[in-house]
């Protein structure tokens, strides 16, 4: 096999900074290597790195750059400009982003075969329907002339994909091309990676999550820290990791590990009871909350869209309903539903059996301390002004006032440092900022928690930290768990009953093990088929 | 270089008939000695900017201000003109007489003249427009006031028109030289004010084109003129094919656009680029002071605390204005101490009353019971400080006068005086001067002859028209200053009537009612290319009938 | 005078590109503490009395004596620089008080006002940014007459519809924030999430804002002194003297450079102040 | 992945019916704008010290006799109930008549007429200027090094701290006096515009460049810079095929708000300049206490700035599809 990219001891640093150290790879034709890591791991610097777009302020060596045969390691501006879109392309995360959203698609795909053949307009333009056709977009002649925003993600990816093989280049840099997708969008693009790469096209897959990688990658090289830790072929690597770092990515994936197993080998933490006190010494545990029959329509241009359409659900002590659907089926709508921010056309949220969406605000707002709340993007839910002990004391003053918890002991319960206490979450990582979310919400000693896509914005290794801790502190306070997410890895991992959202309704409802087990909707089939698992390349 | 020098050849009423060829060769030999005796060139459009505020009408017998006097000399004329010496000469009357009592004038007008639109000028054109001008509708002013005495006017023949006056009228020949009572064709005055206002039609040497407002008025010559004054150069028609009269507010742009020959002349020189253009060779300077008042500063008797005059003179003893003039106007203003502009032959100057003495404007002060300075050094009487109020308007004192003031607030504040400057825009000034609220004011007033003094200081002119205006601003209230100034309008020998002037204006001079700064300034600037303009001796508006473009 | 629009526009998008104050922001914090010397103690820096008249001494250009030499009356130029400092900030400071006093009003009633008060307020604001500035600012004048004092409210009247569009922007934006909704899953009352997260997250900004427009402000109040309806003599303001100095622009250039300098100055100083500001004080990313 | 169709379809079905009704509600608010105005404008004057019947007889110290003021009070309905005069205005507006000019005794619509065309070549000059210059700028001051980045800042705040009346004269005494290559006033030619252009032209160009340059390095850090950048593209295209449209959206939307800043400075600048225009008429008519001119100004101005303001916003709506959208899930 030849190989497309030869990459010996290349080293970035900003600055007195080394980020990349000594990296040394090869990747050969229609082959597919994947770098693993969390974020600040260096991955995406390498990637950039190879298109010579390692950022202005970078200083790029190595001792040997070649790719498809070029000597790239001493190459001027000028001469990265004649590699990248011909002899490489770039698909990176976020393709709304990734777009100029104020160009359309077939100007964007266009612009490498204007830079780098000399096609004619109407010979480019073949080939952008042709390119499109290739990646599997609907209706091309169409998609030429629309703008990314007017694009779903999927598509939008799509187009992207077809913009960095437009002149079919040797070699492919896939950047987190998945993340932020949903499951069935992600599978999708997945397989058109596999494909682009079964026409002999070497490939470098980024991502954060194992288990997206291991259905398409050839090889996984395990970055931290700027190095290398482990390299290997994917299913030896999957099935024999020999470091520890590695183990604890693999074992981070959530997707098929059993309920109420820590997803983090730890040994500061002490492990969560395995059974749970209330939940399931209790015959039948009471429900603390029901919903029934809430329906919510928008305005939307084309006349009103039902966003929930006639949904209910309860929640018992000390269990966790998972609520499962793509982004679009209403699982947030519901959430704001319960959580009474919105008002429901038809339908009643009760609390403990007693009325609370019926209430006027005045009269909820004393029951509003005991559903608790917690965020995908945790940190414009802090006031950006307030430190962590201000957030924490003013949730505190909520609690009934003979059960109170101090700052301190809420830091210690979500483990997080007594420091944090007088920073604000502007300078906290992902991950402190979730536990810091988390612990406003046990403030104010609620009884259930509202979870909408509380890891969807983490990488895997601290999304598995944050569901530990869930789990851990559903466990000691008897929480009951209303969890929200478009991951069925993590829907399954955490709940003990799972509620699937289709379009505004509940297709299918039912104890986890038996929803995933034995899917009785279609729908639901097809998102367990399409969620990533860990398993070597097809 | 002065143009306007006295020493500007007159010709007198005999040239009045003169060929156009016998004007040109007198023209020739009669230019000053110095300047380059060329020909006169036929030909080029002038262009002119003022800086006086653009007229709301052209017609000079609506309102009546000097910009409109400004540009209405190009194309209207008026019966009488004045010579550099002040001796009043034929212009569209060519001889006139008046009955024994003074009550009865007959003016014979000349046969040959038409306006522009063909209308011939008789006795029955000047009946209307005196008519005109008496009519509330035109909303005259300056023509109105001018023409206060005269009853009506009758036609005795084509030629000869007799005013009948309800009173002897001194000043009348005066008063009909100025251009607010120029003479313009009925049939342009019966289309209407709306009309007329646009471009009124005359019998001058140009006439009105087109009124781009806000911009230009474009005056073309009239090719069939031919009656220029009697102290003219040549007859005939101008040389000039046209002006183009620009206005053009801003004074410095003015000034660069001199320097670039965007314009030919302009108006309203600053004293500071006066003396950049005398220092530079292709720049000429035209000084004509305007007639009338002299530019003074008047201290209202009729109020708290100028009533006193031994706080009047204690003002004006305490200020210092020499210097101030000396360097904020670069030597083109001379010092005035008449009440009278230096061009009126009336004039009358004392300079002894206005030596600056701050001791002895603190001795009247101490005297008159202003003897306390509270904290910020200002006199106090009776707990109420020695304050003047001072209302400035932007629009008739130009940035070298508003630094003048600064200057006397700043010296009278040695002697205790409290000078508050106000600088307004001409509606609030003239605001303020109706509601009596000030103490201090300068307010120039332009009229040929010292007949000015009667408006100005006769206490009628206390007494306010509906609109609160007034003209006599100090206030001066004087029964035998009234009786001088009444005499003195309706005297006809003319010795007598400089010696009741006289008395009138050491009466004024001496009661310590004004402060005379200097002339009322009135600067062009030119290309020296630009020959033969000069102003008019009337009311010092510029003409360019005899004026010729060299070379360019 | 909506520059104030984009002048947020421009600060707020200034994210912390830097951190450490750079060159730029010493010497802006330098000219203003020399503003601040010349409000406070403009005696301890002026070596002459600012309205001390010589008529002899008019027009002399920059020397050792006079720093920014004299003007038409002999005064010393950047004597009068100093003392004007007080009058023209004051203007500045002032106006920009009037324009966020009134906009927080207004802001105010249309951001929690409700729908039809919201409506209102929008097309009020509208209406009063249809007038351009100079424009209300001429109207207000004649209205009240000229001088300083109208000239400041004329000023910060026409100012007070950028900022109150500004402030109703802001209001709207933290009610519907996520920080306000968890306070309001929390349990917390209207009052309490107003007083806590709402105001004072819309009232830092604004602090800033005013640095930036009292450059503006200062700026426009020399306009209304060209047009002779600004500050009265012999005040030493620096927009009276701009204007009076221009006059002599052919033949003593210093008379309204120097003026003019500390106009240009002060306006940038502040804004790179008030720009550094955001960086720091912005909590959001 | 049929989802995304179905929706971009039906959004696109209802294109022209949003675009319809977003401009019914834009008409019917400027229609209230103007209204508005003209009333406040109608109270207001009202409250000028002074008797507009005097502005009528040549302003301030006129010596008309008060038969004379009483015939004029007639004439023009000043004698009417406030009321009363107010719906007369209101009435002759619909009518597109805005009165005649106390002072010049023409009508207002004639005399604005032909005032505005100066003033809108000047004002349309000067934007054109101003967003050339500040796009010259900004795209300078983002592409060389952190020194060009300095004085890029440096120049934009120093240009948007200048009074115009102040530099107008600093021009003229340097392109006219000094150097003598521009006229300093109106010649009817273009080299008459150049002047006043530009000193309208430099203050704005450096507002609108400090916003430019904000949003060119935004934009040169979003993501798709690097997949353009990663598909070969060369600084200069990214910067002429990406950020300059992207820089230019705040420029567009700014454009109406920025018309009414230099109509506000032609005031100054065609006094300055002798040009005619709006901005001259008003100010005369300020001092002549002309009513219905200081109305008819601040009307056609409104109705300048309203007509802009929404083509600005259609041609944001048109550059930007995003602002559809986002109105379209309000």
């Amino acid at each position: 096999m030849t190989h497309i990219l030869d990459v010996d001891q290349l080293t970035v640093s900003f600055g007195d900074t080394t980020v990349v150290r000594d990296l040394s790879f090869a990747i050969g034709q229609g082959e597919c290597v994947a770098i693993v890591g969390e974020s600040g791991s260096g991955k995406s610097v390498t990637a950039r790195a190879l298109l010579g777009l390692a950022g202005r302020d970078s200083q790029v060596s190595a001792s040997m750059l070649t790719l498809s045969g070029r000597d790239l390691a001493r190459a001027t501006e000028r001469d990265w400009r004649g590699v990248r879109g011909s002899r490489v392309g770039l698909v990176l995360q976020d393709a709304l982003g990734s777009l100029d959203p104020l160009r359309p698609i077939g100007r964007e795909i266009g612009d490498a075969l204007r830079l780098h053949s000399r096609l004619s307009a109407e010979q480019a333009r073949t080939r952008v329907i042709e390119l499109l056709t290739l990646v599997g977009m609907p209706d091309p002649e169409r998609a030429m002339s629309q703008r990314s925003g007017e694009l779903s993600g999927g598509l939008r990816q799509r187009a992207l994909i077809a913009a960095a093989i437009a002149l079919d280049p040797p070699f492919l840099i896939a950047d987190e091309p998945t993340t932020a997708l949903d499951v069935t969008i992600q599978a999708r693009i997945l397989d058109l990676l596999a494909s682009i790469k079964d026409r002999g096209t070497g490939i470098l897959l980024i991502s954060h999550d194992l288990a997206v990688v291991s259905a398409i990658a050839d090889r996984v090289l395990v970055m931290k820290d700027g190095r290398f830790v482990e390299t290997g072929d994917t299913r030896t690597l999957l099935e024999n990791p020999r470091e520890e770092y590695t183990r604890r990515l693999i074992a981070a994936v959530p997707t098929d590990k059993p309920r109420r197993t820590p997803l983090v080998p730890s040994e500061t933490m002490a492990p969560a009871p395995k059974t749970v006190p209330m939940a399931v010494q209790d015959a039948s545990p009471p429900v603390v909350l029901s919903a029934s029959g809430l329906v919510k329509t928008y305005r939307a241009p084309a006349g009103r869209f039902r966003a929930v359409d006639d949904v209910s659900l309860h929640l018992v002590r000390g269990e966790t309903l998972g609520l499962v659907g793509e982004s679009g089926s209403g699982k947030t709508t519901v959430a704001r539903l319960i959580l009474a921010l919105t008002d429901a056309d038809a339908g009643d949220v009760l609390l403990d059996e007693e009325p609370f969406s019926a209430l006027r605000e005045r009269e909820r707002r004393p029951f509003r301390r005991r559903i608790g709340a917690i965020y995908q993007d945790s940190l414009s839910s802090f006031d950006p002004r307030l430190t962590v002990r201000r957030i924490l004391d003013d949730a505190v003053a909520l609690a009934p006032p003979d059960d109170r918890s101090t700052v301190g002991e809420l830091l210690d319960a979500v483990g997080l440092p007594q420091s944090v206490a007088t920073t604000r979450p502007l300078y906290l990582s992902g991950g402190q900022r979730q536990r810091v979310s988390i612990a406003r919400a046990l403030a104010s000693r609620p009884e259930i928690l509202i979870c909408d896509e509380p890891v969807s914005a983490l990488d895997v290794t601290v999304q598995a930290q944050v569901l530990d801790l869930l789990d851990r502190l559903q466990a000691e306070r008897g929480l009951s768990y209303l969890f929200i997410s478009h991951d069925l890895g993590v829907i399954r991992h955490m709940s003990d009953r799972v509620a699937v959202m289709k379009d505004g309704r509940i297709v299918e409802t039912g104890h986890a093990t038996r929803v995933f087990d034995d899917p009785q909707h279609p729908y639901t089939a097809r998102l367990i088929a399409d969620a990533p698992r860990l398993a070597a390349p097809r | 270089m002065h143009l306007a020098s006295p020493a500007r050849a007159r010709r007198g009423i005999a040239s009045v008939a003169a060929a156009a060829g016998i004007a040109l060769l007198l023209a020739g030999c009669q230019a000053p000695a110095g300047e380059e005796s060329t020909t006169p060139v036929e030909g080029g459009i002038l262009s002119y900017a003022s800086g006086d505020a653009e007229p709301t009408c052209l017609d000079p017998h609506v309102g009546g201000n000097y910009p409109q006097a400004l540009i209405a000399g190009q194309f209207l004329e008026s019966l009488v003109s004045r010579d550099a010496d002040g001796k009043i000469i034929p212009w569209l009357a060519t001889e006139w007489s008046a009955s024994d009592d003074g009550l009865s004038w007959e003016f014979t007008l000349r046969d040959d003249v038409s306006f522009t639109d063909g209308t011939p000028l008789d006795a029955e054109a000047v009946k209307v427009n005196v008519e005109h001008l008496k009519d509330p509708a035109t909303e005259s002013s300056t023509g109105y006031l001018a023409l206060g005495k005269v009853d009506s006017v009758e036609v005795v023949s084509d030629t000869v028109a007799r005013f009948s006056l309800s009173a002897p009228d001194s000043a009348l020949l005066e008063s009909l030289s100025m251009p607010w009572l120029a003479i313009e064709s009925p049939a342009g005055i019966a289309r209407g004010m709306e009309e007329n206002c646009q471009a009124p039609i005359g019998t001058g040497p140009f006439i009105v084109d087109e009124w781009v407002k806000q911009d230009h008025v474009s005056l073309v010559r009239n090719d069939d003129y031919n009656s220029p004054p009697a102290d003219a150069k040549h007859d005939g028609k101008a040389y000039l094919d046209g002006i183009e009269w620009r206005f053009i507010p801003d004074s410095a742009s003015r000034y660069a656009a001199l320097q670039g020959g965007q314009v030919d002349v302009l108006d309203n020189a600053q004293p500071d680029t006066i003396a950049a253009a005398e220092k530079t060779e292709t720049l000429a300077h035209l000084d004509a002071p305007r007639p009338g008042a002299s530019n003074r500063i008047e201290l209202n008797a009729g109020a708290e605390p100028f009533s006193d005059p031994a706080v009047r003179e204690a003002f004006v003893r305490a200020v210092d204005v020499n210097d101030g003039i000396e360097s904020l106007f670069f030597g083109s203003a001379g010092r005035s101490y008449s009440p009278l502009s230096s061009v009126e032959s009336a004039g009358y100057s004392d300079e002894s009353l206005f030596s600056t003495d701050l001791d002895e404007a603190n001795r009247l002060l101490d005297e008159a019971g202003w003897n306390e300075r509270d904290a910020d050094g200002y006199r106090v009487k009776n707990g109420e400080r020695l304050s003047l109020d001072f209302p400035v308007s932007t629009n008739q004192s130009i940035p070298a006068e508003q630094s003048l003031f600064e200057q006397i607030q700043a010296t009278a504040k040695d002697a205790g005086f409290e000078v508050n400057l106000s600088l307004l825009d001409l509606s609030s000034w003239y605001g303020v001067l109706a509601q009596n609220n000030y103490d201090l004011v300068s307010a120039p007033y332009t009229k040929v002859g010292p007949d000015v003094l009667r408006i100005l200081y006769h206490s009628d002119g206390i007494t306010p028209a509906p609109s609160g205006y007034f003209a006599n601003l100090s206030q001066v209230n004087n029964p035998e200053l009234d009786d001088l100034l009444t005499r003195a309008s309706e005297i006809s020998d003319e010795d007598e009537r400089a010696s009741l002037y006289e008395d009138a204006q050491s009466i004024i001079l001496g009661g310590f009612h004004i402060l005379p700064l200097y002339d009322q300034q009135n600067h062009f600037l030119m290309g020296t290319h630009v020959k033969d303009a000069r102003s008019l001796p009337t009311v010092s508006t510029p003409t360019f009938y005899d004026a010729w473009l060299d070379g360019k | 005078m909506s520059e104030l629009d984009l002048r947020t526009a421009a600060a707020s998008a200034a994210p912390a590109r830097r951190a450490r104050p750079g060159v730029g922001e010493l010497l802006a914090l330098g000219f203003v503490l020399f503003l601040l010397a010349a409000t406070i103690v403009p005696g301890l820096i002026s070596p002459f009395e600012p309205n001390a008249i010589s008529a002899r001494d008019a027009f002399q250009p920059p020397s050792l004596t006079h720093w920014f030499g004299t003007d038409e009356s002999g005064r010393d130029i950047y004597s009068r620089v100093v003392a004007g400092t007080s009058t023209s900030l004051l203007i500045g400071v002032s106006a920009t008080a009037i324009g966020l006093v009134l906009g927080l009003a207004l802001g105010i009633l249309a951001g929690f006002g409700g729908r039809v008060l919201d409506f209102t307020v929008n097309r009020t604001i509208e209406v009063l940014f249809a007038f351009p500035g100079l424009l209300l600012a001429l109207l207000v004048i004649v209205i009240a007459g000229p001088g300083p004092v109208t000239a400041t409210i004329a000023v910060g009247l026409s100012t007070a519809p950028g900022y109150a569009r500004i402030i109703r922007g802001q209001l709207v934006s933290i009610r519907t924030s996520a920080y306000v909704e968890s306070a309001r899953v929390l349990g917390h009352g209207p009052f309490r999430i107003l007083t806590r997260h709402i105001l004072p997250n819309a009232l830092a900004p604004l602090l800033v804002l005013a640095t930036l427009g009292i450059g503006q402000a200062v700026v426009w109040a020399a306009a209304l002194s060209y047009l002779g309806l600004g500050a009265q003599p012999p005040a030493a303001e620096w927009g009276a003297m701009l204007s009076a100095g221009r006059t002599y622009i052919g033949t003593a250039w210093w008379l309204t450079v120097f003026p003019g300098l500390m106009i240009v100055l002060t306006t940038i100083a502040t804004t790179v102040l008030g720009r550094s500001l955001t960086r720091r004080t912005a909590g959001n990313r | 992945m049929t989802p995304g169709l179905t929706e971009s379809n039906r959004a696109s079905r209802s294109r022209g019916f949003r675009t319809a009704r977003w401009l019914l509600v834009r008409l019917g608010g400027s229609i209230f704008v103007l209204w508005a105005v003209a009333t406040l404008t109608f109270f207001a004057i009202r409250l000028i010290p002074g008797d507009p019947a005097e502005a009528v007889l040549g302003g301030p110290g006129s010596q008309a006799s008060q038969e004379t003021l009483d015939q004029v009070r007639r004439d023009y309905g000043l004698d009417l109930p406030l009321g009363i005069q107010y719906l007369n205005a209101l009435g002759r507006l619909l009518s597109g008549d805005l009165g005649t000019s106390y002072a010049l005794k023409v009508p207002v619509a004639d005399l604005l007429g032909a005032q505005i065309g100066g003033t809108l070549i000047l004002a349309f000059a000067a934007l054109t200027v101003a967003w050339l210059l500040a796009l010259a700028l900004s795209l300078w001051s983002t592409g060389g090094g952190r020194l060009a980045a300095s004085v890029g800042q440096g120049i934009e705040l120093t240009s948007a701290a200048l009074p115009h009346f102040w530099l107008a004269t600093v021009l003229i005494a340097i392109f006219s006096s000094a150097l003598g290559w521009l006229p300093p006033v109106s010649t009817g030619g273009v080299t008459g515009l150049i002047l006043p252009t530009l000193t309208l032209a430099i203050p704005l160009a450096g507002f609108l460049a400090q916003v430019m340059r904000e949003t060119l390095l935004d934009t040169l850090d979003a993501p798709f810079i690097v997949s353009a950048r990663a598909r070969g593209e060369s600084p200069t295209g990214i910067r002429l095929r990406h950020a300059l449209r992207h820089a230019s959206l705040p420029a567009i939307s700014l454009s109406g708000w920025a018309l009414g800043y230099l109509i506000s400075g032609a005031v100054v600048v065609e006094t300055i300049f002798a040009r005619p225009g709006l901005g001259r008429t008003l100010l005369q008519a300020v001092t002549l206490r002309d009513v219905p001119i200081v109305t008819g100004v601040v009307l056609l101005v409104a109705l300048v700035y309203i007509v802009m303001t929404i083509a600005t916003d259609a041609a944001s709506r048109l550059a930007d599809p995003r602002l559809r959208r986002a109105e379209a899930t309000r």
